[in-house]
């Protein structure tokens, strides 16, 4: 069905990733089911073996993440998927191949959160990602699809730039996207073959052996490995940073979001549009690198914003910071479920308008009644 | 002789009662469910049941809520 | 503009697959559309839905509370979807398993015997087939003949000898409210 | 033989039902008022806990029950049990309830989970409870697949065993082999008992039975773990009927899982 | 040795927590070792046995976590310990124990990542435990000791605010206090018992079975519990966020930092005072809570501020966050080992106060050589 | 015998040493030029490093390795070996073997790590990767305690043991059992080959790396999972000095820990 | 004013110790102090080495590059840590191990033979308390009566029988100087 | 007749080779390495080495690099 040619097929958006990665070359599939992402695996399962790939029932995400780093360790590409409470095991693993340098790839098809949560779609997990939920200092490349076409998209440049700079890349996707269909084409992948040649794991066949890993004994050598790690993401952030603007240019106040939320907030700018009100938009593709010179650029020509999330404001934070206390920046947001919908944005920015300050909304909220957590 | 109690709302027409039963006393009714499955019905007009549970122990669903003896 | 479509059935009623032709349809007459199930936990207690939205831009909303057509194969999903048709929206419905009542007035209601109509095709099975053919004889954005490519682009090369049967059960559908009247 | 099994088995109403009849069946006690399950057309989760209930009403010790229930279709105990429950993640309900047990010593605590909850993300958890020797009880529900999440290939899954994540079925090289829970568990020095059951007919519902309570009672002896592997269907994921599924319980799953007790050190 | 006494004892930070655990009544600990804070668990080993509380030498973290999970959900007091890479492990738990309102109390005495790092000291992991490295919204109480007497201070507020409130709650500590003695006193544990009568687990006897327990399959009630859990936490910000400041009043240049390095710029702050330098400090003991207004009320009157960290810069977003660009926010650092003098911390303020901008600076910093991840 | 002992046991020099002798002991070629263990006076990780160099080097398959190394003294492995090496989590060699394996098949992929690490906090990683039938060699050093971290109670301590977490001894009330890690791998269908040596006299040694041998060559004939579990000392957290500590692997370990071939599909 | 000593010697020695009770004695006398130890994985090799700071004020760096005063017990630290006393501090050395060289003209140099009159008192284990005394006479801020003191607490009830050899060690360390001029 | 070559800088005197040789030819010396420990000296004026190598097998550190008969 879905193949390299440019035809647009129907398909859902874990089984565009899952063949996205089988068109990117992905050779090693390693994973453990969860809703709202077992899809991927499933797909993967039978097509992995016909083409002679890898696949592996992991007996758990924290196996399966590992099973990546170590096939990665080799040169091939490889990827796990998950979702949400299950990547929250993974984020030993995940500091460590980014120590290591391993270029992991790992997909989150985000549920709701926090702990066990429910398999409603959300956005909770932004935090987790771009602020690195394991220890200390590194960052993921973590990019955020929001279409079933850039499912596919996002799945070549994940395996690409995870190679390209020997990074653990995310694709932080939602279960709304996950679960829908949607026309989509795959062509084939459209990124060079990164040369892994001097420092893969082959086997010290004609050459000394190599080792990688993370600890070092050596203070100095530790200090200046943290250096390489910080410098090497500014190169990242330099070159990799990418983001969508729509109508920002008149625009008196623009509406930002991420992922499958960027639908919803297209269509309310256009709403309010034809309603005579100057609203842009604005949509950071690469959570980390996130756009924080677009944002404060925006900032700079006075332009309100306003953070559209399914989640209690966490990208919020960074775009405030982008901005320094520049503009207002208000806030719409539901934390699960029901996405937020064109008429309730709308709603809430023309309400934001009128009231011209910094606002919190949540369209709808349900009353706020007190939640026993012993719920008998 | 015996009798059992068999709750609707409960049953979820999986039929192992009526293959448990040794005296095949629980059949297919032509009743429908709300899912629009057939109910089963406790069927003795002669009052052949022993109250031997037995079909109450394999209901997976605890909709044979009573079995007298 | 958006229209939106709510599909839904018992499991095993092939609502998802039913979807799946619509939006099938749609793409392949050039539209943008997006099809979106209910997943998981959620389906549990039998019924089973999508929605399916068409857009001459690109969709926003895959998932809305109100909808602008409702297809409903069974009571239960009736009595859930008619709460949530639109002002003005239409809701068609199975009358083989749907009693024809109208709890509404500010919507319009369609009722077909598609139960019927696919079981004189010889199988229950293309209810949901006929229900589309219901659907594009109500709604003019739905194309027969699209919904004929789709349905051939969803069986595919495997299952090509079905194809004549699911077509009859197309254009029997779209007949059934002709012959009704 | 029929007479002492239902003895055993059922709970035999005291009071006479109609027509001076005697109730040999009723809903354990310690179900939840109400209760309807929401599990799936002839899953053997419905027995499962039916089992546990009635043993918890025969040593009367449901108010002493704390639980710990983890991820998969057995999550939902706490919907059907009116005992107090503590949620664990996936695979931790056996560290949890080693964290309950030390915190009070003197209450009943116990497990059920499912055979990915138990053996494959928890197989480090489970098996270190049971060489602790935790005075806790631990039921893993055996249906060779994830159930929750539309039955995926899992530690039990069959060889040849047909999943949405074995399209062609279990092959050695891909999956490799299923685990022998009960076996590894009963090789476990702190485990004091250790069975394998199923409850694909009468017979093996009343063995389940017993053995539910024997892994209850080494418990309340203080003996160390108590464990039951307990065979069962999963008619959704399997695609059968319910019949068709406790038919492939009898007829190969026990073929390869053998019923049995694997250790008591009560005995 | 150490007991309950107000007599000063010379103690490991390490073993002043882990008494300071016992002297709060918590009644099981549960652990795995990890350098460098394995001496709070071989302290506790001894000394829970002989007082027949429980002590678990848990499998791992994991194991470890859900076992102070299970035990605190029945009421009684409970905590682990462990460092970095292995709190990283923790996450889900974390998540969970958020979700369902556990008042779990950890112990993170962090070393040198990301990935194994080292048993250096180090402050790498603040945006793990500040930002919630597990998924979905939540937050954890997190509080950072600066002397060896708070590693026994705030150990007994750890307890008191986790049961408080039922949130998990961690106690940030680096290898530096861990390892190092000083004079203590202990006394009695300051706080009241907390009431859990109310959803503690103890068995249903005469009441209703109770339920702990985080997913929630019907929609609005999730959304109400996050709803819940934000106003939990935004009383918790009002309440319980505490900071210290020292000689900012007349101060044109405050120095910020947390854990022991607070220690080195109160040094560093006397230095240069006694050079006439109007120099000050602030220090949040509540890294969450963070004291986001007091800073900004810093930044309303005009102070620069120089944040000193040993990471590449995770409080500081934090920092120019709360300020809103409103004045300069330099940063000194060195992202592990030694920690940072007193003299460096003296140099470059004097180097920042010159330059009158914004400044990065890292004392000593070893040479910038390209630093290849496969080790050879 | 003896003699016999040594064609296997050493590497026997074709060269003539001086004075006309024949050399009958070097350092195994798969060590790194000027190598210099870090490890404790009469550690055995020296010894257990050196029989699975000689092995690499008898089967020639040096160039051919990547190998999987996790945490604990067993990490330094990779500055004495020349062969290439990746890190994985405290845990996780065995998921991390695993991934190098599937990615590279015609790679001979071994993983070394201690009882900590393979047994407690890596226990499902490890069984399930025999489980599988991986083909992967692994090897596990048992000295009854996490040695890197200073000696703590471990899945290996012995009942009885002092250790710095358990002050009066491993009693089975606070810290159960030890874990019988050769025997739970044999138990599983992946496995290949499975058992437990040695290292405390010549003749031991001389089994062990049979054992050594063997679990490399059900890999490369694609049989399976092998395994070895390899009892040593820790004289540093034991506080004996190299020889007592080997009397108690000699004395005490072996009677808990008894030496042997497990499994063996290829026997 | 702070004042930092680092105690240095090969494990067995009691170098942690003897900083233990040199931190003890400045906490009896009523002082800010704090100690720290190196550890881990930098123990391997078999030195080790502790670190103690006194202050007026709240200790700042508990771990510090350069030292006030450096007391080596034994050849190995003497090499490493000679380079790590401050201009115009003191390096005092055990030299029954160490042999008298002075690498810089820059600091001062203290030999005494610890092992020596450890040995006299029939035990080298108590050359750490010996090598106290001989501290405590060079350097004025620490006080042979706290020291003793310290002793006492370290040593606690359990080990109170071997309190009159360590005093004794105290006693001869202090008058080590004396003796050899 | 054998010979033996210990290397002193990877020797950590453990002892084990002195009371493994069979013939008791390697014993402390009284010369110290760098830690202050005794080393080890083979010690064979006899000739009485048999290259059995039962030493350098049970060496931990590989400081019986060679081993000659
Ligand atoms: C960490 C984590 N991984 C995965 C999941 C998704 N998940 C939920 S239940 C389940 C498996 C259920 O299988 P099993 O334990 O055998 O129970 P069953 O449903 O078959 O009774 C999985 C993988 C999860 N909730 N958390
Ligand atoms: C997740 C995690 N937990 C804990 C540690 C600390 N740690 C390092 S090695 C080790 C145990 C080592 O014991 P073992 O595996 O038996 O090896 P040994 O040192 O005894 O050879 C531990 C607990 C760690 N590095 N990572
Ligand atoms: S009690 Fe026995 S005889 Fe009566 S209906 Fe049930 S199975 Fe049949
Ligand atoms: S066994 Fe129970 S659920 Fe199944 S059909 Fe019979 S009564 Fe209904
Ligand atoms: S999915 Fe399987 S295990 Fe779960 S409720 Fe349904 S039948 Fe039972
Ligand atoms: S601590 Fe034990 S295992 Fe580790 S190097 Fe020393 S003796 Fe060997
Ligand atoms: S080779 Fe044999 S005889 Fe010669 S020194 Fe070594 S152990 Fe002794
Ligand atoms: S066995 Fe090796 S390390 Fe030990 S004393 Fe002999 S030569 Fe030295
Ligand atoms: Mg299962
Ligand atoms: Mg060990």
């Amino acid at each position: 069905m879905a193949d390299k040619s440019n035809e647009k097929v129907l398909i859902k958006g874990n089984y565009a990733i899952a063949q996205a990665a089988i068109n990117a070359g992905c050779q090693c599939y390693f994973g453990y089911p969860i809703t709202p992402q077992t899809e991927i695996g499933e797909y993967l399962s039978g097509k992995m073996q016909e083409l002679g790939r890898a696949y592996v029932c992991a007996e758990s995400e924290l196996g399966a993440i590992n099973m990546v780093m170590g096939a990665v360790s080799t040169g091939v590409k490889a990827m796990t998927s998950s979702s949400s409470c299950a990547v929250s095991l993974m984020q030993e693993a995940l500091s460590y191949a980014s120590s290591d340098e391993l270029p992991v790839v790992l997909v989150n098809v985000m549920r709701t959160g926090p702990g066990l949560g429910y398999i409603y779609p959300a956005q909770g997990d932004y935090n987790q990602a771009v602020y690195g939920g394991g220890n200390g200092d590194y960052k993921l490349i973590v990019l955020a699809p929001s279409t079933v076409q850039e499912c596919v998209d996002l799945t070549y440049r994940a395996f690409y730039l995870a190679q390209k700079y020997r990074n653990p890349t995310m694709i932080l996707a939602d279960g709304l996207l996950g679960q829908m269909m949607e026309p989509a084409s795959f062509g084939e992948y459209p990124y060079p073959e990164v040369d892994v040649s001097s420092w893969a794991l082959t086997g010290a066949k004609g050459r000394d052996a190599r080792k990688i890993y993370s600890v070092a004994t050596d203070e100095k050598k530790q200090i200046q490995h943290i250096y390489d790690l910080h410098k090497k993401f500014e190169v990242i952030a330099e070159n990799e940073t990418t983001y969508e603007e729509f109508n920002t240019e008149d625009a008196d106040i623009v509406l930002v979001a991420f992922g499958s939320m960027t639908r919803n907030i297209k269509a309310a700018m256009n709403v309010l549009r034809a309603k005579g009100k100057k609203v842009g938009c604005f949509r950071p593709v690469t959570l980390s690198p996130f756009p924080y010179k677009a944002l404060k650029s925006l900032a700079d020509k006075g332009k309100d914003l306003v953070v559209v999330e399914m989640n209690m404001g966490q990208m919020l934070k960074d775009v405030k910071y982008a901005v320094e206390g520049k503009v207002n920046v208000s806030f719409v947001s539901r934390p699960c479920g029901e996405w937020l919908s064109v008429e309730e944005i709308v709603d809430a920015v023309e309400d934001i308008m009128v009231s011209n300050t910094s606002k919190s909304i949540q369209p709808g909220s349900v009353k706020e009644v007190s939640y026993a957590a012993a719920r008998a | 002789m015996g009798k059992i109690i068999i709750d609707n709302n409960r049953c979820k027409s999986c039929y192992i009662c009526t293959t448990t039963c040794p005296k095949g006393l629980i059949k297919k009714s032509s009743k429908t469910n709300r899912l629009g499955d057939y109910m089963v019905e406790f069927d003795d007009p002669k009052g052949e049941c022993i109250g031997c549970a037995m079909c109450a122990k394999r209901c997976p669903d605890m909709a044979i809520t009573e079995v007298y003896r | 503009m958006e229209t939106n479509f709510i599909l839904a059935g018992f499991g095993g009623q092939g609502i998802l697959l039913a979807g799946t032709v619509l939006a099938n349809a749609f793409m392949l007459e050039g539209k943008n559309v997006t099809w979106y199930p209910c997943y998981g936990a959620e389906m549990r207690g039998g019924t089973v839905n999508c929605e399916v939205v068409v857009s001459d831009t690109e969709v926003s909303s895959v998932h809305k509370q109100d909808t602008d057509y409702a297809l409903v194969l069974n009571q239960q999903s009736f009595d859930r979807f008619v709460q949530r048709v639109k002002k003005g929206g239409t809701i068609i419905a199975n009358s083989t398993l749907v009693a024809e009542s109208k709890p509404r007035n500010d919507i319009n209601y369609v009722f077909a015997p598609m139960g019927d109509i696919a079981n004189s095709l010889g199988t229950s099975k293309v209810t949901n087939v006929v229900s589309l053919g219901v659907l594009s004889s109500v709604c003019n954005i739905v194309s027969k003949e699209y919904l004929a490519k789709g349905v051939e682009k969803v069986l595919g090369e495997k299952k090509k000898d079905l194809l004549p049967l699911n077509e009859k059960a197309l254009a029997n559908g779209f007949d059934a409210l002709l012959t009704k009247v | 033989m029929q007479q002492q099994e239902l003895k055993e088995g059922v709970n035999i109403g005291v009071n006479a039902g109609e027509k001076g009849m005697v109730q040999v069946f009723s809903i354990p006690k310690s179900m939840k008022e109400n209760f309807r399950y929401t599990f799936c057309p002839g899953c053997d989760h419905g027995i499962a806990i039916r089992l546990v209930a009635e043993v918890i009403d025969e040593l009367g010790i449901r108010e002493d029950i704390i639980s710990s229930t983890s991820v998969g279709c057995a999550v939902f105990l706490y919907d059907f049990l009116e005992v107090d429950c503590v949620e664990a993640p996936h695979g931790r309900a056996l560290a949890s309830a080693t964290g309950v047990k030390r915190a009070r010593p003197d209450k009943v605590v116990f497990t059920y989970s499912g055979d990915g909850d138990f053996a494959s993300i928890g197989l480090a958890e489970s098996m270190h409870t049971a060489l602790r020797g935790e005075k806790v009880t631990s039921f893993c529900i055996n249906n060779t697949t994830y159930g929750m999440t539309g039955g995926q290939l899992g530690p039990t899954t069959m060889m040849g065993q047909v999943t949405t994540t074995s399209p062609t079925g279990r092959n050695k090289e891909y999956f490799g082999y299923p685990i022998k829970v009960a076996e590894h568990i009963a090789l476990c020095d702190g485990t004091a008992y250790s069975a394998r059951v199923a409850l694909d007919s009468v017979p093996h519902i009343n063995e389940a039975k017993k053995a539910i309570k024997k892994a209850f009672q080494v418990q309340l002896d203080g003996l160390g773990f108590g464990f039951v592997e307990i065979l069962s269907s999963c008619p959704t994921n399997w695609h059968m009927t319910p019949e068709e599924a406790h038919e492939r319980v009898r007829n190969e799953m026990i073929k390869v899982f053998p019923l049995g007790v694997f250790k008591d050190v009560s005995a």
